[in-house]
């Protein structure tokens, strides 16, 4: 399931869901990207994250669908936020549930690496000399392509 | 055509959005960058990191060897940064 | 922080927990491992979980510092249950917070390959035919071995 | 010398723990596991798929070339199966 959404999110429920009912799963794999206060560094203060109405549910929704092409899944969901987001912060979930365990965990990792690479999102950060876009990482890049195939 | 800027694309060229009718010898991506360049300053520093700009038409990404048509959605922007 | 106990826990508390009042957190990875429910095989409708207290805590609280020597973590909290457990019961929560994505993704999977395979836990299923020690995989020890130095 | 049995070893020596002194020729892991396995057939039953036997002293794993001592826990098991 695809979610992009301006509010929060509570992991407790959302992972709940995801599991409910269903005692087939074996394992339930997650991660949750935060806002990182970097005031030390002279950096962000808060952030905005800009996104491709659209667009975004179809990437989202692909790699959700690519995920499930590689590994036997029960349930997958990424929840991923825009619009202005402070330190601690949530910013995105992804979830994963299989009955195998490592099915769960690979496919939670690589989620979230194609998500940061093919995701239409673009973070603003607002830091003590103004605002600034971020600039794409490469490590971001090598992490997707270690799923290259 | 109904072009979509975002992040910096966007800012540089100070709007979100817009419909344009490109000439006829505007046949590719690559052919449309050259074009929107020359419609000003900051159309041309917008895209003057030309190998970086990723181009998504109808909500599928493309490379600059693409074609282009008349009612497509084409979109403009950096590399992500979400997640 | 390693707890073995009874009685169940709730993911989202404890997530909660791990990433509270920090803002240098920027990824949150979490694995958690359900009893399966493998009636249509003829197998498992409960388990008993069977540890050894004292050994288990200190092997726990070991793999949490090996864990910590290799990524940089903030958070490591490692739950394990003991006793009677149904199909889709809560077995272990295993989860990492650090400034990097990365470092979260891949000590959670490392805290619950070595846990299977260092932990002294053993499990007691019910099966249609009586009781069964569960054997260990040869699949765990490959994971394991993975992230052996 | 203290000694615990878990799992299957627990469930064929029929007992979880027992306090036992070994004759003074057991000097080893190796020597207390032939020296248990004379104790009975349910001892031989339960140490008879002896490399698998994972051996734990004073909660320390140890190979089964570790010395023994008589004020040693010393803890007998099958491979570990948690998570």
């Amino acid at each position: 399931m695809i979610r992009v959404q301006r509010e929060d999110f509570d992991i407790g429920t959302e992972l709940a869901l995801l599991t409910e009912g269903n005692s087939k799963i074996g394992g339930l794999a997650s991660f949750v990207g935060l806002v990182r206060d970097l005031a030390d560094q002279g950096a962000v203060s808060a952030m905005t994250l800009e996104h491709y109405p659209g667009m975004t549910e179809k990437r989202l929704a692909e790699i959700e669908a690519e995920a499930r092409s590689r590994w036997p899944l029960d349930g997958v969901l990424i929840i991923h936020r825009y619009g202005r987001l402070e330190p601690g912060d949530r910013i995105v979930l992804v979830a994963t549930t299989s009955a195998h365990r490592q099915a769960a965990l690979e496919s939670c990792a690589f989620l979230i690496d194609w998500l940061k690479t093919k995701a239409p999102f673009w973070k603003l950060e607002e830091g003590a000399k103004g605002t600034a876009w971020v600039e794409a990482k490469e490590s971001d890049d090598r992490a997707a392509e270690k799923w290259k195939r | 055509m109904k072009l979509l800027y975002f992040a910096w694309v966007r800012t540089n060229i100070g709007k979100a959005e817009e419909e344009l009718v490109a000439p006829d010898h505007v046949q590719t991506v690559e052919g449309l960058l050259d074009w929107l360049a020359t419609l000003g300053p900051q159309y041309a520093a917008a895209l003057d990191r030309r190998n970086v700009i990723k181009v998504a038409i109808n909500h599928e990404y493309v490379e600059h060897d693409h074609p282009v048509r008349p009612d497509d959605e084409i979109a403009l922007f950096p590399p992500v940064t979400g997640g």
